[in-house]
Parts: structure tokens; sequence; C-alpha cells
């Protein structure tokens, strides 16, 4: 058994030898090359949408440099997990500033690693995309190297409230939040949004992420006569908490947010999501020329159908591309402001546009409905107009 | 306290486990300056009356009185200051600490723990610290063990184990010490060590209570022997006295009177 | 009347898992953290003969409750046999085992992908009406199975020799060797037994909750809390410690604040442990000298 | 003597020189993704020294670290962000609130042992994630607190990856020595001895309890002062860095460094810390080969990697007395002719 | 039938077997007695397997079983009472003697050794139904006893079957001890209960300090003031 143990502890020293010993293995790109820094969660709770991204990011990239789309420029991501907790996130944007030498990064999806990774782009004056948190507070930090490609939340919220009391008539509603960054912060935009619209909000739930049980939040929903519930969390919950409702009888509206937009939801869901009212910035279904070849794109490579994570992802790796493009050096403050600039791409999710604290205005924000097991568009709204 | 006034009486103490009467009504008085054996065999509740005294177990009815005081409901560790130290009969030694450690332990409550000086690392700790190892040293000489103070308890033989823990008990400068089986599983020339060493200790004015199944070296030592059986005192005196008492004969060498236990 | 009924499908998963915690708690005197993996381990291994295979759903229960066994006396090898054989201290056992939850996650995350699956109830999702509550048919077989799972332990460990001898193990791990008991399969034996009581968990509550890598990090913890509730190593106790958990975050999210719910439990948990420091329904024994 | 005191200054000699060389590390190391990873191992290491104090010393495993951590994060962010209170004041508090933090979970988990302790911290932990998570007004929720101030002293700012190390590395001295002192004291005297077994302990007069529950509060204090300098650090602090897994996490490092000895913490955060990030080329593997690392070292490592170092002594020694005892054989076989 | 050959053990690191030499014949109590702390249990526990002798051999019918495990030894047909009777608290009485058959597989004569046990113990019978927790200190021994003549053995191994019971009750212990002999058993009795022992053994070992000091038959050591001197020690 010494043997062993003997073996073990050389081979453990031996690890952590090499890696001690090994240089800060910079990329081996030559020639002219733009490397994108991906941060996002490939482990723990919200993989799956650290994956899709990945995925699209990637190849998005392989067909910038196929099509040669950014001129002479190679576009060259980098991907580096953060298992949904901040403080890795910042340990592997440190990893990707310092040993990389990323010029820009892409990045993350849980709002509270997002701001984690953005002390240190703005320390090291890096623009940063991310194409996955919703959080109204990442662009209201000041900070003028944060973009975003996903929808702000408050466009969300309020696009959501104003359908739900111009075309449906609603008058008391609930909100059921997950008690996370991203429900949180919806519930807080939802609860604006319903004053604004002359909506009242009978009672304003929340769950823990990972709970499974909802019925008793549910129960004091209906017992207030509740005619439509709000959720804001991720579509396994929406899934649960739809079937619950429908257990207890419940056959008011449900209505979600691009959170929880995934072909999964309509998987798990079932009947009982059927006629659930989302907001979301893609539909795989539409027939838009750049929507149909994402989509078949993706479908070929992945065999899934793309959440729209992954379009939002995917957009963000044009708008780079682009911008690069246009000013043919990867000058950090050049590129900010060359992103800052974006405008007259047309894109998956839209045309985008960047207001002054970094959010995309020219996206559309489509309000779409479950029928038959599939997103069908019911109204496109532009956030900018 | 005069002379003839008990240092530790117990007054119709009685202990129950469950169904199980494991003391009954004893009354016991130690006279200071003495050392007191008790015996009986095994199960006759020898320990059970050792854990009443230090405070482990609570009695079910009776008193224990100390150097004049009545101990009550005094949690285990406020007894020690009061002068009771005690061994163990299957030995309690930190095992993983060294043999210094060990006794330093014994002496809590006579050391004084300066928690600012200790953090800023400033004289009256280290001072503390100094005076303490001193008396521990003194207190492993006195049993033999001070070459052996920095190695790790459980890496010495079991009758230095006993020593150490002996050693123990003595850094708590009690007044009475109660030695729970101190001879078990020591040879020879230990036990006449040992035997030496109980003297020294009544000599140096100490009281003495031991549990011993060694009836030589208890005949030796004992001013006073107390005998249990099955939870009750059957006999107590001087040691000849005991020896040669037939209940006590009977009890512990089980004979069983004239009911002989059948023939084969 | 309604919380009841809330609470004990969730109860009856809970039980479930804690038994897994008692009955290695009681074997071995060691606690297992890989168990809460047993359950996803089960629900994966479940759905991908179930739903890919297109075994019948019994079938696939069968079968996975095997496999996942097989996985947990692999885990008793490898882990608390090598830690016995050098009389590690317990805390290892912890770190071991905690070492091979976090290997059986990213194993699954590999194997079957970050997306939750879906995996139809086998009675059907049309909820019953019973009074005047609603309830899903899969709530009944939750509670039907794993209750009937539970006696099925009870009467292996009250009436089959095997069976026995684990619980002689469990009372007096000296004697049951006098016995002639081999104590080494009888811990294998109990890893066993729980990673199949974690296995069956796992696909009773796959078609209500669907199955993901990650589901077993809360159940896991849900079900440890219930052991220790119940006296750890007390059977009956884990099983009425499961139901007392599942009823009483039931009332804690109806009654007070669903946010706060876990920490209601938690709360609720160490006041218990402080008033009954080995449990609700332990068996109590005393340290003597 | 002259040999003696010459070593005794060599002695002297390697403090200094061991000074210099961790002085010298930022400027080696470049590359500040480096200087973050030993940043945060500092931070790391304060935390599980207070563990090692806890469970390793006391006996008294704790699976809820993090909340301990966690505490000493928001009671000092929010005193800088709210109260303006200057970085050392707020590091005080948070040592002293995260100690309180520590006696109030210390008195209920008094009576209990082993599974029943590791039940009730991790409980504790999780309430305090929870509180966080759901205590909006305070703690901005689940989003956490944005725009904590560095910290800066007589008008010089602590903000660069360097500049903290300094910072890092004298908190982290000072917890070493303070940590030292007391481990070398009475008191972890009297915590091993409760340790090793609390009934003899007590019946030496040892009041258990006391130094129970202050094991707790120091332990508590160690991740309260390591939460304070974490949320400076990173300038953001949400729930989502206070979870069970980060408790867990702590717990391996305080074993698989050696729990029982103060340095073990510092090898330990050194080893998790670094592993974690080296096997990041494994991509989605990584995680599995990092379960199994955890795995062979609690097999193969009972002590923890600082049991090594009492091994490696002994064969050096060994090494040494063999060479010894083959010289006195010679010697004797010399006489003996 | 069992031999001894210079046995010498460690316990916990510290040696407590100096070279432990004895012979058990059949059909008859041998008996080993010796102050506290002379080594009686460590012999039995080396006999059954439980500790591993670093020297010597321990032979029964001939055939070394030193370095075989418990499991072969109970197999072969060694059993042992425990000292503290070690029943299983929580398990019947009829559990418990379930437990004693383990290792048979002869149904009809476990249910024959059964019905015996309950003929010998008869308050065992009245309490087959009843955890063994519940019952008083001498019936635990009773079960014990009993549990361990379920596994049919050749030869019983009693540790301190006395300990701790009332007068009474010990001399019923010693009566059971006889009935075992007369059913053609062979006991290996360790007693602190000196004259007990010696009465009912036909041979006794006196243990001191590790090693055997006196041997001889009960009557002979019964009757040679030696044995009370080393044994008492006076």
């Amino acid at each position: 058994m010494n043997k062993v143990r003997k073996l073990f502890t050389s081979l453990l020293i031996l690890v952590v030898g090499i890696a001690v010993i090994l240089p800060p293995c910079s990329g081996s790109s030559s020639g002219k090359a733009l490397k994108i820094g991906v941060v996002g969660p490939e482990t723990g709770g919200s993989a799956q949408l650290g994956q899709s991204q990945r995925r699209a990011i990637q190849m998005a990239c392989d067909e910038i440099n196929e099509g040669k789309l950014a001129g002479d420029w190679k576009l060259e991501p980098y991907f580096q997990d953060d298992e949904g907790n901040p403080t890795k996130a910042a340990s592997v944007t440190n990893k990707l500033l310092q040993e990389t030498r990323v010029h820009t990064i892409i990045g993350a999806i849980n709002s509270s690693c997002t701001l984690a990774v953005m002390v240190h782009t703005q320390r090291a004056g890096i623009p940063q995309i991310t194409a996955g948190s919703t959080g109204a507070s990442i662009t209201e930090q000041g900070n003028k190297w944060i973009f975003r490609t996903a929808v702000n939340d408050s466009h969300q919220a309020s696009a959501l409230m104003t359908y739900a009391s111009e075309t449906l008539n609603l008058k008391k509603v609930s909100t059921f939040t997950a008690a996370d960054d991203y429900g949180q912060s919806g519930a807080k935009l939802l609860k604006a949004a319903a004053d604004k619209a002359g909506i009242e909000v009978v009672v304003e739930a929340t769950y823990n992420s990972g709970d499974k049980d909802f019925k008793p939040q549910l129960l004091s929903m209906k017992e207030k006569g509740t005619e439509a519930i709000f959720l804001w969390g991720v579509y396994i919950e929406a899934a649960l908490i739809a079937n619950q409702a429908r257990l207890l009888g419940m056959d008011c509206q449900i209505f979600g947010a691009s959170g929880m937009a995934s072909p999964k939801l309509m998987e798990l869901g079932g009947e009982a999501v059927e006629g659930m009212i989302l907001t979301q910035s893609f539909l795989p279904e539409s027939d838009n020329p750049w929507v149909q070849k994402f989509v078949d794109n993706y479908k070929k490579k992945f065999g899934d159908n793309p959440i729209p994570h992954a379009a939002q992802a995917y957009d963000s790796v044009y708008i780079l591309a682009d911008a690069v493009k246009r000013i043919d050096t990867t000058a950090p403050a050049k590129l900010r402001d060359a992103i800052a600039g974006t405008s007259g791409l047309e894109l998956v999710t839209g045309s985008p546009e960047f207001n002054p604290t970094g959010d995309d205005v020219g996206k559309r924000v489509l309000i779409t409905r479950i029928e038959k097991g599939a997103f069908g568009l019911v109204e496109a709204i532009v956030i900018g107009q | 306290m005069g002379q003839g006034e008990p240092i530790l009486e117990l007054k119709g103490i009685s202990k129950r486990f469950g169904g199980l009467t494991a003391l009954e009504g004893i009354n016991l008085s130690v006279t200071p300056g003495t050392v007191h054996g008790v015996i009986g065999p095994n199960g006759a509740g020898k320990s059970t009356l050792f854990n009443v005294i230090t405070g482990l177990l609570r009695p079910n009815s009776g008193e224990i009185v100390f150097r004049g005081n009545s101990l009550g409901r005094i949690p285990p560790h406020r007894r020690v200051p009061l002068g009771l130290a005690r061994t163990f009969q299957n030995i309690r030694l930190f095992k993983d600490m060294n043999v210094e450690d060990n006794v330093l332990i014994g002496q809590h409550v006579h050391t004084p723990t300066p928690v600012l000086s200790i953090i800023f690392g400033t004289q009256p700790a280290t001072e503390w610290e100094d005076k303490a190892k001193e008396v521990a040293d003194a207190c492993l000489r006195k049993v033999g063990l001070e070459s052996k103070k920095s190695e790790l308890a459980r890496n010495l033989s079991y009758g230095q184990q006993k020593l150490v823990e002996f050693a123990r008990a003595l850094a708590a400068q009690p007044e009475l010490i109660l030695l729970d089986e101190p001879a078990a599983g020591m040879n020879v020339s230990e036990k006449a060590e040992l035997l030496h060493m109980i003297s020294t200790l009544r000599d140096e004015g100490y009281t003495v209570v031991l549990i011993e199944h060694d009836m030589k070296l208890l005949m030796n030592v004992c001013d006073t022997i107390t005998v249990l059986n099955h939870g009750k005192k059957i006999a107590e005196g001087v040691p000849r006295m005991v020896r040669n008492h037939p209940d006590v004969i009977a009890a512990y060498l089980g004979k069983g009177g004239d009911v002989r236990a059948g023939t084969c | 009347m309604y919380y009841l009924a809330n609470g004990l499908p969730i109860g009856a998963i809970y039980a479930l898992v804690a038994l897994g915690y008692s009955l290695i708690y009681a074997s071995a005197g060691v606690l297992n953290w890989s168990q809460g993996d047993m359950v996803m381990l089960g629900a994966y291994i479940g759905y991908s003969l179930h739903r890919l295979l297109g075994l019948n759903y019994v079938l696939s229960l069968l079968i996975s409750m095997l496999v996942v066994a097989c996985v947990g006396m692999l885990v008793e090898r490898t882990v608390l046999h090598s830690l016995r054989k050098r009389s590690s201290p317990s805390i290892n056992v912890v770190i071991g085992t905690l070492g091979v939850a976090i290997i059986c996650r990213n194993v699954a995350l590999a194997i079957w992908g970050p997306d939750a699956q879906p995996f139809p109830s086998p009675v059907g999702s049309t909820p019953i009406n019973i009074g005047n509550l609603r309830v899903l048919p899969q709530d009944i077989l939750i509670v039907a199975l794993g209750v009937a799972l539970m006696l099925l332990l009870q009467y292996f460990l009250k009436y089959t020799r095997e069976g026995k001898a684990l619980r002689a193990v469990a009372q007096d791990r000296m004697a049951a060797s006098l016995m002639g008991v081999d104590v080494g399969k009888a811990d294998m034996l109990a890893f066993a037994a729980s990673a199949a009581m974690g296995a069956a968990a796992g696909i009773l509550i796959a078609p209500l909750f669907f199955v993901t890598f990650n589901m077993g990090a809360g159940i896991g913890l849900k079900g440890f809390v219930a052991a220790v509730v119940g006296g750890l190593g007390n059977i009956p106790g884990a099983i009425a410690g499961g139901f007392f958990l599942g009823l009483i975050e039931s009332l804690a999210s109806g009654k007070i604040s669903s946010g706060y719910r876990d920490a209601i439990a938690f709360s609720v948990l160490i006041m218990v442990l402080w008033l009954k420091p080995s449990g609700l329904f332990s068996r109590t024994t005393k340290e003597t000298v | 003597m002259k040999s003696h005191k010459l070593t005794s200054s060599l002695k002297g000699l390697h403090k200094w020189v061991l000074i210099a060389v961790v002085l010298s590390i930022p400027f080696v190391v470049t590359n500040l993704y480096y200087l973050h990873l030993i940043n945060l191992i500092g931070i790391y290491s304060l935390v599980v020294i207070g563990l090692n104090i806890l469970s390793g010393y006391t006996g008294q495993v704790s699976m809820g670290q993090a909340g301990f951590f966690a505490v000493g994060t928001y009671t000092s962010a929010l005193l800088m962000m709210k109260l303006q209170a200057p970085f050392w004041v707020a590091t005080v508090m948070a040592a002293i609130v995260a100690a309180i933090f520590g006696v109030v979970i210390a008195i209920p988990a008094l009576r209990l042992t082993g599974p029943y302790l590791v039940m009730a911290t991790v409980g504790f932990g999780e309430i305090i994630r929870l509180v966080l998570v759901n205590w909006v007004p305070v703690t901005k929720g689940a989003a956490g607190l944005t725009g904590i101030p560095a910290p800066s002293f007589f008008g010089f700012t602590v903000f660069s990856e360097r500049s903290f190390f300094y910072l890092i590395y004298a908190v982290v001295a000072l917890g070493i020595l303070v940590a030292v002192r007391i481990s070398r004291s009475k008191i972890g005297r009297t915590f091993m001895a409760i340790r090793e077994d609390e009934l003899a302990a007590e019946s030496m007069g040892v009041p258990t309890n006391i130094y129970k529950v202050a094991a707790f509060a120091i332990g508590a204090a160690y991740a309260g002062v390591a939460g304070s300098i974490f949320g400076s650090f990173s300038g953001v602090a949400s729930p989502d860095g206070f979870t069970f897994d980060d408790s867990v996490g702590f717990l391996c490092m305080s074993v698989i460094g050696g729990n029982r000895s103060i340095f073990g913490a510092l090898i330990g955060s050194i080893t998790l810390t670094l592993l974690s990030e080296l096997l990041r080329f494994m991509q989605s593997y990584r995680l599995i080969v990092y379960g199994a690392i955890l795995l062979l070292t609690a097999i193969f490592m009972p002590q923890g990697l600082s049991g090594l170092g009492p091994i490696l002594r002994e064969f050096l020694s060994r090494r040494k007395r063999d060479k010894k005892s083959y010289d006195d054989v010679q010697c004797s076989q010399r006489k003996g002719r | 039938m069992l031999e001894l050959v210079d046995v010498s053990a460690r316990y916990n690191g510290t040696q407590v077997l100096h070279g432990v030499s004895l012979t058990v014949e059949p059909g008859k109590i041998t008996t080993i007695i010796g102050a506290n702390g002379a080594g009686k249990t460590t012999t039995l526990k080396c006999i059954m397997g439980i500790l591993r002798p670093f020297q010597g051999r321990i032979l029964w019918h001939g055939r070394d079983m030193t370095l075989l495990g418990t499991r072969e030894i109970v197999k072969s047909g060694i059993t042992m009472v425990p000292e503290g009777r070690h029943v299983f608290p929580y398990m019947s009485v009829s559990e418990n003697l379930d437990m004693g058959a383990y290792l048979r597989q002869d149904k009809d004569g476990v249910k024959q050794d059964r019905d015996w046990v309950y003929e010998l113990f008869p308050v065992l019978k009245t309490r087959r139904r009843q955890a063994a927790g519940t019952l008083s200190g001498g019936e635990q021994q009773m079960l014990a006893v009993g549990r361990a003549l379920m596994s049919a053995p050749d030869i019983l191994l009693m540790d301190e079957p006395s300990m701790g019971l009332a007068p009474m009750l010990v001399d019923e212990v010693f009566q059971v001890i006889c009935r075992i002999k007369e059913m053609g058993k062979t006991v290996l009795l360790v007693e602190q209960n000196a004259v007990k022992a010696l009465d009912v053994a036909d041979k006794g070992y006196v243990l001191e300090l590790g090693t055997t000091v006196l041997s001889g038959t009960g009557s002979e050591l019964l009757n040679n003031p030696d044995v009370e001197r080393a044994y008492l020690g006076v």
C-alpha cells in the first residue's frame, strides 16, 4: 500500500509542479486576430445556459473566419467556466485578461457573475458584452465598458404589462419570481411596470431556485382572485409551476420572460404551458432569413433548437466582428467606441444599436404565445421606439 | 479544619441506572492525610462512586461534603479548583498530545489565561508558560518520566501512560487524589514504584482514595479500606481487619458461603 | 389536510434518502455524502432505460436500482474499505464521499448534458379528485411505492438472514463478527441497499421534477437533515424524519414565507437538536466512564 | 557554543530570506492573473486557519464556514458603503460580528457531536445565505452588493492586485502569528485536550463549554476578517459566493492541507485553489479529476499534505541516524579490535 | 483439542500477552483465572481471531488457526460469549438466537437446538418476543450463552460470565456451565471469580501479567495456597 501512496504523492507533486513551472501559455495567434474571452457557467446549476452560449459563439466565430466576414481579422474565442460562482468568474476573467490577453470579453450569464467580471474589465479597460444577464443593475453602474445584447428586463416587464392591460384588459395579477438575481430584479421591474399600467399586484411571491413545490404560493394567489401570474425565472421551475397551477385547477393566464424561453419549456411543461405568453428576443420559427440561417446551422451542428441566450451570444460575436472590421485595430478604447457606434447591422435578434448606458435598443422584443407546443409570434416591439 | 474532621464525606449516596442500582445508601468518610482503599469485585460500583464524587454523574439521593462544603450540583470542572483530582480506570490521556502538554492540562485551574498577552506575545504569557512548565516537569519527575516529556502520550507503554495520568492529576495540586485502579497492567517493578509514590504522597500531606484489585498493594499502603459489593458497603476498617472479614472473602474471592455451585 | 397531502409525497422521497444515510451510519458508522447523487444516477439510468431504450417503468426502476446498488458497493470498496484499512479519521470518509459526489455529478453532466430531461409519469398526469383535494396520480404512486419499498426494506431487515445480520452489525459490530457475520460484506450490503433506495427515490420523483445532473445536491442535503432529525442510525426514525421534514416544509412555505422556508426549516431543526441532541426519535445511549 | 550561535543566527537568516521572498512575489509574478490567485489563496487561508482552530484543534467539524465568511463580507461592505466607515474599522467590526455569530451557533452546538454538529453548522450556513438572498432592502438580494469601496489608509488607496497582495499577506502573516501563538499557548493546548477527550478535560478542571464557544468565536472571527478583505478585493459580493459548496470547499482545504496544523491551512488553500485552476485545460472533465484527487488524497494521506512534513523529516533524520549508527558500528568495531 | 503455544500479542501498541501456552481437552471445563489486566480477555480474543498474535501458534484439532478470520474460526466450531454479554439490544430474544445460528444451514438442527436452549433457559422462551435490551442482566447473560450455543459449537469460550450479576444469579450461571459440559461440550472459562471457577473446572490456568504461571486440576489449584497468593497478590 505504501507504494501506492508514494506513487500518488509523487503524481500529485508532479501535477502541481508542472503547473507551476509551465509558463503562462499565451495563445499562438499570428496575424490579425481578435481574441474574445468568453465567461459562462458550463458546469453547475445554470450549465445549460453556459454551454449554449459556448456553442453559439464557437459557431459564429467559425462562420466569420470561414467567410472572412471581419476582413483580415480572425476571431479567436477562449472559453472559461465560471461555475455560476462570482469569485470564480473574477478569477477566470483575470486569467483571460492577463494570460490569454484577450481584447474583449463576452460574459457572463448570472448577473452576480457579470457584475464581478465587470470590476475587472473596467479596471483593465477592456470592452465587455453580456449576452445573458438581463438584470437592470448591470447597466446602471455608470461603467462605460459594458454592453448588453440581452434584453434589459425593464423593457420586457413593461412590454408584458402593457400587453396585459391594453390587449387582455387584466386588472388583478400576481408575480411569482425566483429568489435569485434574475428573479428579484424581475419582481421589482414587474411591480413598477404594473403600477405604470394601472394593474393591481395582489400577491408577490418568490421561490428559491431548486424548489420543487410551488402549490402553497399558488394557493394564496388563487385565494386572492388573481387573473394572471407573471413568472420570472428559468424553464424548469416555470414548467413545474405551470403544472402545479393546472393541478390546482387554476386557469389564469401565465406570463413569462426570456429566461425561460426554451424548447425545453414545452417539452417539460407539455399541456400545462399551452397558452403561456412570453417575451423573448428570438423565435426559432421566425421567417426572418437571418434567424432561419442561424437556426438551420445550429440544428445541423448540435441537433437542438437554439435558445435565446445562444442567439444573443451569436449576435454579440457579429457585433464584435463588425466593430473590428471598421476600425482595423484591437486598441481597447477604439474597440469600445466602435461597439458603441454599431448601427445598420441586421442580425438574428434585431438591428443592434446601443444607448449611452450600453443597452441594445435596436433589439426586437417579441411577445409570443405557446400554441400546440411551439412559440407563436403575437407582437414584435422594437425597444428604441 | 481539625485533624479529626473528614476531608470527604458521603452521606447516603444512591445511584441508579434505569432499573439497575449501582450504589445504594453509601456512607463514607475519608480522613485527611490518609490513603483510603476501595475494593470490591467487578461491577460492585466502585467506578460509579468515583464518578459521583467528581461530578460526572449526579447521584439520585444523598450528599457529598468536601472540606466542609456540600458539592451539590457543582459541575466537574469546578470541583478541581476545590482540591479534587482523579485518574481513570481505562486511561483517558490526551493521546495525540505530548506528555508534558498532558500534564500541563492538569494545571489548568492554577494558571491564568492571559488572552491578550498570548495574542500579542508579551512577557506575562511566556512567563506563566515557563512557570507552568516547571511545575509540570516537577510532577513528571515525581513519577520518573521527565525524560519522556516530549513524546506523544500514545507512544508510551501502558504502565507509563498510567504514570502520566498520575502526574496529570498531581499537577492539579489537589488536596484529595482519586486513583482508579492505578496498578492495573503494571509490572512488578512499576508496581513497587507506584507503592513508593503513594506513600510519599501521604507523607507530603495528600489524601489519596484508590480503587485497586491488587491486594498486596492495598495491604501495604492503605490506612483504611472500604469494601463494596453490589452497590452496598459491606465492610470497612484497617487492612488486616478487612482481609480477615468473612463477608469480604466471600464477596471478593467468590466463595458463595455454604451454597456450592453444584458439582460436575 | 391540504398540507398533509402536499407534504406526503416529498416526505416519502426524503424518507427514502434518509433511510440510506441511516442504514450506512448504523452499520458502518460513517456519513455518505454521495447519497444524493445516487438519487440523480438512479433517475438518469431510469431515464435512459425508459425513454431512450423504451423499457417499461417498473423494469427500468428495478434495473436502475440494481445498477446504482453496484455503484454503492463500489463506493464502499473504494472509500470506506480503503479508509478503514488505514484507520483514517472519519472526516476523511466525508471528504472521500464528497469527492465521489463531485465525480458522479460531473460524469452525469458529461454523459447526459446540462439540460433537464422530462420523464413522463407512468400513471398519466390528469389530476384526481379525492374529496376536495386534487392530487396527481404520480403523487399517489410515490407514496405507495415509497411505502412499499420501506416495507420491503423492513421485511428484509426483519425476516431475512442477511437483513438480520445487517441489523446485528449495526447494533454490535464485535458481537456480530463473533456470530460469524462478515462485517465487511455487511458494509457493502448497507451501501448497496442505501444506493438502491436512493435510485428508487430518483425515479419516483423524476416525473414530477424532471431529471437534472445537479438534482442530487438539494435532495441529498434534505435527506441528511431528515435522517438526523430521526436520529441517525434509526431506521423507523429516518422514515418518520422524512415525513416530518416534508410536512414542515409544506407548512412553512404555506403559512409563513416561501423565501425563508428553508431557513425556517433549518432553524427548527437546530432548535430540535438543541433540545434533543441526537434527534427527535433517537434511542438514547449514555456514555459511561 | 559558537556553532550554536551560528545555527541560531542562521535560523534567523532563514526567516529574513522567507520574508524577502514573500515581499518580492509581486515583482516576480508579473502576471496579474497569478497574483490574483495568490491573493485569493491568502484570503482563503485566513478562513481555513479559523476552520483549523475550530475543527482540527478543538475537534468541532464545521460545514458552515462560508456563513461566517459571508457575515464578514457583508458587515464590512455595508459599514463602508452606508456609514463610510474606514476599512480597518469595518474589518474589526466584521471580525466582531462574525465572532458573535460564532457564539450564537456555538451555544446550540455545545451538546452536539459528530454528524449532529455537522448538520447544525450546515443549517447555519444555509440560513445565512438565505437571509442574504431574501433580505433585499439591506443586502440587495441575490444580485448582491456592488461597488464595495477599496481599502484606503492615510489617503493611500489599495486598489491594484499588487497593493492588495501586501495588504492581504500582511494580514495573513498577522493571522498566522496570532494563530500560532494561540495554538502553542495554554488556549491551544486546552482546545486539543477537548478534541482528544472532552470528559477527561472536564475532569481536569477545564470549562469545556467556554472553550468550545471560544473556538467557534475565533474560527468565525478569522473568516470575518477574510470576508472583509474579500469584499473590498472583489468589489462585489453576492450570496452565490457563499454556498454550501463553498463551505465544503473550505473543509476540503482544511482536511487536505492537514487540519491539525496552522500551516496546513496555507498548504490546503494553495493546493486546492491552484489545482482547480490548473485543471482548467481539461475543460468539462476537470471537476471529475478534481473529485478523484479529493478522493485519493483522503484515502492515501490521512493526515493531509502537512502530514507529509514529519514523514519527510523522519526520512531525512533516519538517513542521518543510519549514517550515525553506521559510524557507531565502525567505532565499536574499532574498539573491539 | 485446542492448544495455544507461546502466544504473544499487543493491544493498542502495548504488549499484553508474553507467551501464553495452554491446552484445552475435549469434554472438559478449562478455566483461566487471574487478576484484572492479566491478559485473560486478550487470550480469548486471539483465539477468536479478533486480535492477531504477533508470535506463537493456535492449534485447533492440530490445525493452525493463527491467521484465520473470525468467520472461519466460528465455522470450525469455536464460539465465544463475550464479556459484558453484547446481546443485540434492539433485536428480540428469538432473533438473537437466530443470529447465533447465522452460519448454519441445517434448519432442523437449528430448530432442535433452539428448543434445547429454551429448555435450558425457560425464561428466554417466555420472553422470546421481547427486545433483548429490555432483559435484566442475568437474563441477558442467559441469552448470550444461549445465542452462542445456537452455533452448535464444539467449544464454548466464556468471558467473565458472572460479572455484574447478583450472587444468586452467579450460582445459576455456574450451574448452566456444568449443564453445558454434561451435554458433551467443551468449555474454556475466563473468570475473576476464582473459587467458583476452579470449583467447576477440570483444569485451571493462572495468568499473571500475560503469562501462564500455574496450572493444575481445579481442586488442586483450589487447595493450592500459591494460587491465592498469585491471584490475590497477597
